[in-house]
């Protein structure tokens, strides 16, 4: 399992460089140029100049290693530096300094991070930035969906064809086929305008520290997790159904029942257990969607999260954003297949992988 | 008390609702079973033998089943009676794994893959008895060493699929067993294992019912079990009960039609003694064909030298061959034409792969294959595709072999189209009369496989084998699914075909009763190596190597006089066919007993 | 209802003869679809919808783009049962929008292109997703460069895609084919080319297994070659599970052509899709919900509609529950 | 008293990317820095000058401003400090200049220090801006929100090429305004509080203010007019009923202010086709097939009927209107003929030019189609007037295909993206435009000719439609010249009726209102659009 893991991380280093490689190149075709929004009165030379700071104009296969050099090497330390110096975790261990910023003060050499040209500052800070959002929103979202679906899977898969089945199955389909944007609208009319329940506006910069603040929290989660939720539970309820039902024709379950056991013994652990396996890694494999696959319910609730950032860096031909952001989604897809398969081998004793 | 039965089935009737109507699964069976005693119940594939087990245990309704009348009276062990057709399924639960044990057919699908072995035997345990974890755990072990199951110990912690099918189907009888039931249910427990694993699991089935007193309904199509095991026997034909007596009754005086048709058509392992040949088999009722010894030639067909077939198994962290699967090992025959020679051993031996080599679906590591004067092994891929229609191949599972999506009429005129022989018009009749052939009616000819019984189907399947007219065809466990008398009809099609084709067979099979009935010559496999070899009267009549003494002595008989005791049953399990990288096996060496029967006097594993 | 006993041991040993006359694979599948209710249903559903939008325009010809300033905001004509004073017009069953275009005919058009779009991008999408499939499972030393292929344009966002096709191909496609067919063309390509994923997964997952059954080794034993057996054995039989992946394709290729809309980077804003209807009728939507819901529910019903039918046809395609 | 109001909320539907209006063109980001950092002087909600950080207006009057144009001398206010306590001084005001000024430096406000010869601080308290030519109009310089006033300490080591390397202090700028940023998430959200050393001490009556981006039009109206939750709302383009219906929601209203912001028809003089050769598309080496033939313009024009357009797209935040500058008051032609629809007119006028009808309703000359292509972003608005106008189009027998491109694209000024409103790949388009200020002479001045966005200039230059007449030169000219403001006025008016009613290389449609949402609880707001929206946060307190 180790070595499989290994082996299977080490493989996947140059399939992410490829697959960096492509993003890059593709980037390169779309239009796009960082000088845009600087006047025409600045001459030719400075522009140029300007250019090569942000590593423009240089040859494409120097810019690419350049973003590698900045992406690999000198975001790391940065991120190190960060954890032994602020983070709470790891600040008991000694400081360290491998990061020297680039700034007006600065003499000598110094790094030069990934720098968005909408914003001209690191990428990552605003990547870290949008993080808390994305994970609370979308990401709980997430959870939500799928502790909805899993017990609508599981009756809707026992009880084949009954009105419970049928109507579940009627409901997440409505739910997987009616857009975002009008059943976002629609909760905000309902919850924000009509009965004033909840805010729609997502603050962003709300702390969570006592139970208040918590409970607000919750309040202004809940429409955009609701709007999201409804697709996860859709598209989970039936992979669960399905599995379920696969399994539930299984010779073993005649086994469980023959030994006497109680109905609810053999479908929750008997069948549940071998259900779930298949599921579970639909669901890990779910996860680096739910990074980027929330823009439209993002924009409708001002959630901000990396979906936004993501589109509005498109729209503002934020190249480096954009690269580092998509580059970062394959990371994590190719790091959630790899867990869906150690998953489905932790699961399965049957499948060994060496 | 004694003669009080446990359990009495009274007019039993079960349907199932399906979409297109009510599916009558069981139409009128009544049996009793008393304490201590085995039934078996027989009777061919569908003709209710599952349903009617299923009942007593309630759990029809949990395949849609329902119980639409009859009794089902059940003596619980505080004495008093119940009819089970009848108690909810509340208090069946106290009654299903406790008072009631079953064994079910399948041991690679009866257990819950994601558990350990321990955890599923000691859940009935726990419940039933109220046993805690500890309590349960050494029931449990107490209950694998009573199945002979070596080091149960460590077995206890095991996952169903890391131990063999046999180790399974101890673990299936173990857990029908845990509660001390006063009924054991086995529905054909030996059917998907191994001649040698059979005997053992029948032996310990007999063992448990004698020294506990349970009483046993035993459900099998196989007649050699029904002879080792019963005292008394049912009968069952489409969803009714024809017949019921004891043993010897049955066999020897059965009143029946139905019966009488099955008898004649078990193959009894012995039956061929004293003949040269092989002849197809009488079949009661089947008037005009011909039972005449088939002589076949001396020209050899096939010549098989020093085959060697090994897979190789990856690992590590470069996905680099870090052992190798010896399938085959250094295997040398030769057919001649119009002559059967069968490969028998247990499963894994490598037969299969000696049949696949042969026509080159897996490539050979070594050995030289030459058909009819043509080196198969030293063809290039053209040749290769010319090369093989002059040898078929016929499957196992009538069903896998068959397209599901296709019409038979285009299955069986694949090859021809492959080969271009013929077009149109003519391939239609070329078609329709291969069908002919294997007394197929013409009007499956667009029909689909699933609207065929298993016999039908293979029959296309060797329909689909003789279109090109071949010279051998490597029957790979080609009658192994099938229901006997089924078996018996789709073997005496293919004598009659090699009587009047000339066509030599490979035939591989595990079963020997069949291998007796059919073959010329026998080879005798294990671990890989064929460990003797020779005619089949003197392979049979005289078995030299103790691999085929053994594996004879496994064989059930079906004739009730002749029950073999435990004691004469001791195998050793199959050591493993997997080895390093650099391991290289000594050439097998053979000396001749007798003309043309030699035995390996190497190290075979045995 | 007692079998007749067989008053010959020959008879008991013979199969039960098959007595239904032989029939046609369709008529077997259309018996099996039959018993589908849902199927049914949802077949029914589709086949009118694309008839509607197809020959709608025929019988209630009101141009769609027809502005009609005076008979702005007409309700349909159902509001006048509740409430007599709604602005309701026979002219206008349906209802017009804050323009004055004519729902109805707005619903038909849109329809139109919201349908070709999700067939096309379907279609599309299963013929890529197939032939990678099949390539992979059945091609051992392709697998592991096509699955990687496939993780690559996973992690492919749609968006950028989109936005990168639009300015490199917008022009020439303008030029060949107009400017709806061209958006059509691009929209239905970046919608193929970025979900067929799924269906490749799948088609791989059941060509490895596939390949390993007896009926190919069979096949390949009568010398059928690669090519044969890929045609005639693997690709009908891994047809049923793709037909619920092409239903859900279609479902999310008209989901994401009204994402798209929404967003901007869709149809020329005078080109009625479903989708558009609903992001424009969105801001409106509390004076005037059945703008929303017009669309709305014909996109759920249609989705619905087609994930019923991909149900009924996965089991009429299967010979395994067909056969039983 | 200050803080003791508690909290505002703004809600802008476009988010701050950067606090610096030197580093960005953008709205968002200038009004965004304009709670923190002022110039000398602001413009009020009609247009008027007041002195912000200055003691007055300078004027030829007081003595400000020199005779001859050539020097404006600004006296600061005394004893300002800035937010982290350090005074304020001319060096400060100097530092800004030179900051922008830096050739290398990318200032996006650069314009504003135009003619700007040498800056001068003779004490602590005086500015003395020197032009190298007579200046007519010499506010442009520290007036209004796009050039305010940064701190020499804090962008000391920003200069030229480094400017763009100061995160810092581009995230979070030292001023002298009312409230300081505490926190500032890049396209998300901006946290500020109240500034300690406002000069005022009673002022700004709120703690903190949110301003929030993000998000559509519609949800920024509702959450101030519907549910509350903000209190100002930027830039509401949205059609009247929807407004009209968010105005129920009772909790706010939906202000609409009049400036100069027209919005237009621009009509493309040269030949976008595709066919022509990349770099030879619209400019004005080919003159357009179709276009350049004022009677077809006039036709256009001539076919939209502006009162129907105003009234569906913004009711009561728009006028009819055949001005490019409607306002200031003196600068407004009095232009009218283009508000009555005339089809028939129209119909007759292309009739006379030589388009004949065709059967399947378009005109044609020469075997060529009247096809137009009318792109403008993408909003719900404009996407109405686009559907309007395209069907009156069809009446006089113009076939037209529209085209909507995402606002953030099309405004985006990228010269890699066909799809810019500089690049003007298409016949006509839609958008609008206004200036800043009160003085039209630079917006008129944008219609020069070589001031086209042209490859050359990497498509950068405002004058859009790559109009060029001699004779608009040379006013341009005289105008620069003129001081007076009588004669400036009737220039300026000839210039427009130049641009508009004269040649229709402009039409314009409609004058719109700025429309913001505001809170009812909201005091002291005053709607200014020559200045930033949140011009006057720091007199802002809640009712009630
Ligand atoms: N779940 C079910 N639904 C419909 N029909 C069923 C079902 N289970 C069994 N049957 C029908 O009941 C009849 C008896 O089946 P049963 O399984 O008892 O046969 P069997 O004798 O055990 O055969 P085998 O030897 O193949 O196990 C068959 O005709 C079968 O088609
Ligand atoms: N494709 C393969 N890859 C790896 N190992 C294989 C493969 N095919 C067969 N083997 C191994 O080769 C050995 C011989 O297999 P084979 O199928 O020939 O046995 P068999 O005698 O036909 O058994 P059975 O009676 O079960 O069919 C077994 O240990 C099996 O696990
Ligand atoms: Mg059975
Ligand atoms: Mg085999």
């Amino acid at each position: 399992m180790l070595t499989y893991t290994i082996r299977r991380l080490v493989l996947s280093v140059p399939t992410l460089l490829f697959i960096a490689l492509i993003i890059f190149l593709l980037l390169q075709l779309a239009p796009g140029d960082p000088m845009a929004q600087v006047p025409l009165t600045v001459p030719p030379e400075v522009k140029q100049k300007m250019r090569e700071a942000l590593g423009l104009g240089q040859p494409i296969h120097v810019q690419f290693w350049k973003w590698l050099v900045q992406m690999f090497w000198i975001e790391p330390q940065v991120f190190i530096d960060w954890l032994t110096n602020k983070s709470a975790l790891f600040g008991w261990l000694p400081d360290t300094n491998l990061y020297t910023a680039c700034g007006p003060t600065v003499e000598g050499p110094c790094d030069l991070r990934v720098i968005s040209w909408q914003t001209r500052s690191p990428v990552m800070d605003i990547v870290v930035q949008r993080l808390p959002q994305t994970l609370w929103v979308v990401g709980m979202a997430y959870v939500v969906g799928i502790l909805i679906a899993i017990p609508i899977g599981i009756y809707s898969a026992y009880r084949q064809y009954s009105v419970f089945d049928q109507a579940g199955t009627f409901i997440t389909m409505i739910g997987f086929s009616i857009p975002p944007f009008f059943t976002g609208p629609l909760l905000i009319v309902i919850f924000s305008v009509q009965l004033g329940w909840f805010p729609f506006i997502y603050d962003t910069t709300h702390v969570v520290d006592d139970w208040d603040s918590f409970v607000f929290q919750l309040q202004q989660m809940l429409m955009p997790v609701m709007v999201l939720a409804l697709q996860t539970t859709a598209q989970i309820s039936r992979f669960m159904r399905a599995s379920m039902l696969d399994n539930l024709n299984q010779d073993y379950v005649r086994t469980a029942r023959a030994k006497g056991l109680s109905e609810a013994i053999v479908v929750m652990i008997h069948v549940l257990r071998n259900s779930m396996i298949p599921v579970v890694t639909v669901i890990a494999l779910g996860v680096p969607a739910i990074f980027g696959g929330a823009i439209i319910t993002e924009v409708v609730f001002s959630v901000n999260g990396i979906g936004q950032l993501l589109i509005t860096a498109l729209f503002a031909n934020d190249l480096p954003m954009v690269l580092t952001i998509t580059f970062m989604f394959a990371v994590l897809i190719v790091l959630f297949n790899l867990i869906a398969d150690i998953l489905y081998g932790l699961l399965d004793p049957r499948i060994r992988y060496d | 008390m004694l003669d009080q039965p446990i359990a009495t089935i009274e007019k039993l009737r079960v349907e199932f609702q399906t979409k297109d109507g009510p599916v009558v699964g069981v139409e009128d069976v009544s049996f009793d079973i008393k304490p201590g005693e085995t039934v078996c119940i027989v009777g061919e594939s569908g003709s209710g033998k599952s349903v009617s087990s299923l009942s007593l245990m309630r759990l029809v309704e949990y395949g849609g089943g329902e119980i639409a009348g009859g009794r089902l009276l059940f003596n619980r062990r505080e004495g008093d009676e119940i009819d089970l057709a009848k108690t909810d399924q509340g208090l069946m639960r106290t009654i299903r794994g406790n008072e009631i044990g079953m064994i079910f057919q399948e041991p690679m699908t009866a257990l819950n893959p994601v558990f350990t072995v321990g955890r599923q035997l000691t859940e009935g345990l726990r419940l039933h008895m109220g046993m805690n974890r500890k309590q349960a755990e050494a029931r449990a072990l107490e209950l694998l060493n009573q199945v002979r199951i070596p080091e149960a110990e460590r077995r206890l912690k095991q996952y169903p699929h890391e131990l063999s099918g046999g180790m399974r189907q101890r673990v299936v009888i173990a857990m029908a067993l845990a509660c001390e039931p006063r009924l054991l249910i086995a529905d054909e427990p030996t059917t998907a294992l191994d001649v040698t694993i059979q005997a053992e699991i029948l032996a310990l089935v007999d063992r448990l019912k004698r020294e506990t007193g349970t009483a046993v309904m035993f459900i099998t199509h196989d007649m050699a079990v029904v002879a080792q095991m019963a005292d008394r026997v049912v009968v069952m034909y489409r969803g009714n009960k024809v017949e019921e007596g004891t043993v010897e009754e049955i066999f020897e005086n059965p009143q029946h039609d139905y019966t009488k048709a099955l008898l004649s058509a078990v193959p009894r392992l012995g039956e061929m003694t004293g003949k040269d040949l092989p002849e197809p088999m009488k079949l009661l009722g089947v008037e005009g064909h011909r039972t005449d010894p088939i002589p076949g030639s001396e020209d050899v067909l096939l010549e098989v030298r020093n085959l060697t077939t090994r897979f190789p198994v990856k690992g590590g962290f470069f996905r680099r061959t870090v052992a190798n699967v010896h399938a085959v090992e250094d295997v040398s025959f030769s057919i001649r034409k119009g002559r059967t020679l069968s490969l028998v051993g247990e499963s894994g031996c490598g037969k299969s792969t000696v049949g696949r080599s042969i026509l080159r679906l897996v490539e050979p590591q070594e050995g030289h294959v030459t058909l009819g004067g043509v080196d198969i092994i030293a063809l290039g891929h053209d040749g290769l595709q010319k090369a093989r229609a002059d040898m078929q191949m016929v499957f196992q599972d009538p069903f896998a072999s068959l397209n599901p999506q296709m019409q038979l009429m285009d299955q069986v005129a694949e090859p021809l189209r492959n080969y271009h022989v013929v077009k149109g018009k003519e391939l239609q009749d070329r078609v329709a009369q291969l069908f002919d052939r294997v007394e197929l009616p013409r009007s499956f000819l667009r029909r689909f496989p699933h609207e065929l019984s298993g016999g039908q189907r293979q029959r296309v399947a060797i329909a689909r084998a003789l279109a090109l007219n071949p010279k051998l065809i490597v029957a790979d466990e080609a009658v192994s699914a099938l229901d006997v008398s089924v078996q018996a009809q789709v073997l005496n099609l293919m004598m009659e075909l090699q009587a009047e084709l000339g066509l030599s067979y490979l035939f591989i099979s595990h079963d020997m009763a069949v291998v007796e009935r059919v073959s010329h010559d026998v080879g005798v496999m294990y671990l890989g190596r064929i460990v003797e070899m020779g005619p089949r009267r003197a392979v049979f009549e005289d078995p030299r190597h103790p691999y085929t003494r053994a594996l004879m002595k496994a064989v059930p008989i079906a004739d009730p006089h002749r029950r073999k005791s435990e004691k004469e049953l001791n195998f050793k399990p199959i050591p493993s066919p997997m080895h390093p990288v650099d391991y290289e096996p000594a050439p097998s060496e053979y000396e001749e007993v007798s003309p043309g029967h030699f035995i390996l006097t190497t190290d075979s594993g045995y | 209802m007692t079998d007749p006993m067989p008053n010959t041991p020959l008879n008991a040993l013979q199969d039960p003869e098959i007595t239904q006359p032989a029939r046609s694979q369709w008529r077997d599948v259309w018996d099996q679809f039959k018993h589908h209710k849902g199927a049914l249903l949802g077949g029914g559903f589709l086949i009118f919808v694309t008839l509607a939008v197809l020959f709608g325009d025929m019988i209630w010809q009101i141009d769609p783009k027809k502005l009609d300033i005076r008979n702005k905001d007409v309700r349909p004509i159902y509001t006048a049962i509740w409430n007599s004073d709604a602005k309701v017009s026979w002219g206008n069953p349906l209802g017009t929008d804050n323009l004055g275009r004519d729902q109805l005919a707005q619903v038909i058009a849109g329809g139109r292109a919201s349908m070709a779009v999700g067939w096309a991008a379907m279609i599309l999408t299963m013929l890529i997703g197939t032939t990678i499939g099949v390539l992979a499972g059945f091609f051992k030393r392709l697998d592991g460069p096509l699955m990687r292929f496939t993780d690559l344009v996973l992690s492919l966002p749609i968006l950028p895609l989109l936005l990168v096709a639009v300015t490199l191909f917008r022009q020439p496609l303008r030029a060949n084919f107009g400017p709806e067919m061209g958006m059509f063309i691009l929209i239905v390509g970046v919608i193929g080319v970025t979900s067929w994923m799924q269906a490749a997964r799948i088609v791989r997952g059941d060509i490895l297994a596939l390949k390993e059954r007896e009926f190919v080794l069979a096949a390949r034993a009568a010398g059928t070659t690669s090519r044969g057996i890929i045609f005639r054995h693997l690709l009908p039989n891994v047809l049923s599970p793709l037909m619920v992946s092409a239903t859900l394709g279609l479902a999310t290729a008209i989901i994401t052509e009204s994402a798209l809309s929404f967003l901007g980077v869709g149809f020329p804003s005078d080109f009625p899709t479903w989708g558009k209807m609903l992001a424009d009728a969105v801001p409106r939507m509390q004076e005037y919900p059945e703008r929303v819901m017009l669309p709305g529910l014909m996109i759920s019903l249609t989705v619905l509609s087609v994930n019923y039918l991909g149900d009924g046809l996965r089991d009429a395609l299967d010979p395994r529950i067909r056969g039983r | 008293e200050r803080g003791s109001d508690g909290h505002v909320g703004v809600i802008y539907w476009q988010a701050p990317s950067i606090l610096s209006p030197y580093l960005s063109g953008g709205t968002k980001d200038i009004e965004a820095s304009s709670l923190v950092i002022e110039p000398l002087g602001r413009f009020d909600e009609n247009g008027n000058m007041v002195p912000f950080l200055a003691r007055e207006i300078p004027t030829i009057e007081n003595g400000g401003v020199a005779e001859d144009l050539t020097s404006i001398t600004w006296k600061l206010k005394e004893g300002l400090v800035w937010s982290d306590g350090t005074p304020f001084t001319s060096a400060d005001v100097k530092f800004t200049a030179d900051y922008c000024m830096h050739p290398e430096g990318g200032c996006a406000q650069l314009s504003k220090f135009e003619g700007v010869e040498s800056i001068e601080t003779p004490d602590d308290l005086t500015v003395v801006i020197n032009f190298k030519r007579p200046q007519p109009y010499p506010y442009s310089a520290f007036m209004g929100a796009q050039s305010p006033i940064i701190q020499k300490a804090q962008y000391e080591n920003c200069m030229g090429a480094k400017a763009q390397e100061c995160t810092d202090a581009n995230f979070g700028p030292i001023g002298t305004g009312p409230f300081m940023v505490e926190e500032f998430k890049p396209n998300d959200v901006i946290q500020y509080v109240a500034n300690p050393n406002y000069r005022d001490p009673a002022k700004p009556a709120f703690a903190t203010l949110t301003l929030k981006g993000g998000g559509d039009a519609t949800g920024a109206g509702r959450a101030v007019m519907e549910t509350g939750e903000y209190d100002i709302a930027w830039n509401l383009q949205l059609a009247p009923d929807v407004l009209a219906k968010m105005e129920e929601g009772g909790m706010g209203k939906a202000e609409s202010a009049f400036g100069t912001l027209v919005e237009r028809i621009e009509m493309n003089m040269t030949d976008p086709s595709p066919d022509l050769p990349e770099g030879e598309r619209a400019t004005v080496a080919h003159p357009h097939p179709i276009l350049s033939d004022i009677r077809v313009r006039k036709a256009l024009s001539m076919a939209i009927d502006r009162e129907l357009l105003t009234e569906i797209g913004y009711g009561q935040a728009g006028t009819p209107t055949c001005n490019l500058v409607p306002a200031p008051e003196i600068y407004a032609s009095d232009n009218t003929d283009c508000l009555v629809q005339d089809i028939d007119g129209a119909n007759a006028l292309l009739d006379e030019a030589g388009w004949t009808m065709g059967s399947d309703g378009v005109r044609t000359k020469d075997g060529m189609r009247l096809s137009l292509l009318y792109q403008t972003s993408t909003n719900a608005v404009r996407q109405d007037f686009q559907a309007l106008i395209k069907q009156w189009w069809e009446e006089i027998g113009v076939e037209t295909e529209l085209r909507n491109v995402n606002a953030s694209v099309f405004f985006g000024g990228d010269p890699g993206s066909p799809d810019t409103f500089q690049k003007f790949y298409a016949d006509v388009e839609m958008y609008a435009n206004n200036f800043d200020g009160a003085d039209p002479q630079p917006y008129l001045a944008q219609y020069r000719c070589g001031n086209e966005p042209k490859p050359s200039s990497q498509w950068a230059g405002e004058n859009i439609n790559r109009f060029c007449d001699p004779a608009y030169d040379a006013m341009i000219d005289e105008l620069a010249a003129t001081g007076e403001l009588e004669a400036r006025a009737a220039l300026a008016k000839k210039m427009n009726d130049m641009l508009t009613k004269d040649t229709y290389t402009i039409v314009p449609l409609v004058n719109r209102g700025r429309v913001t949402g505001v809170s009812n609880t909201l005091g002291g707001f005053k709607h200014s659009t020559w200045d930033s929206l949140l011009w006057n946060a720091a007199d802002w307190y809640r009712t009630e």
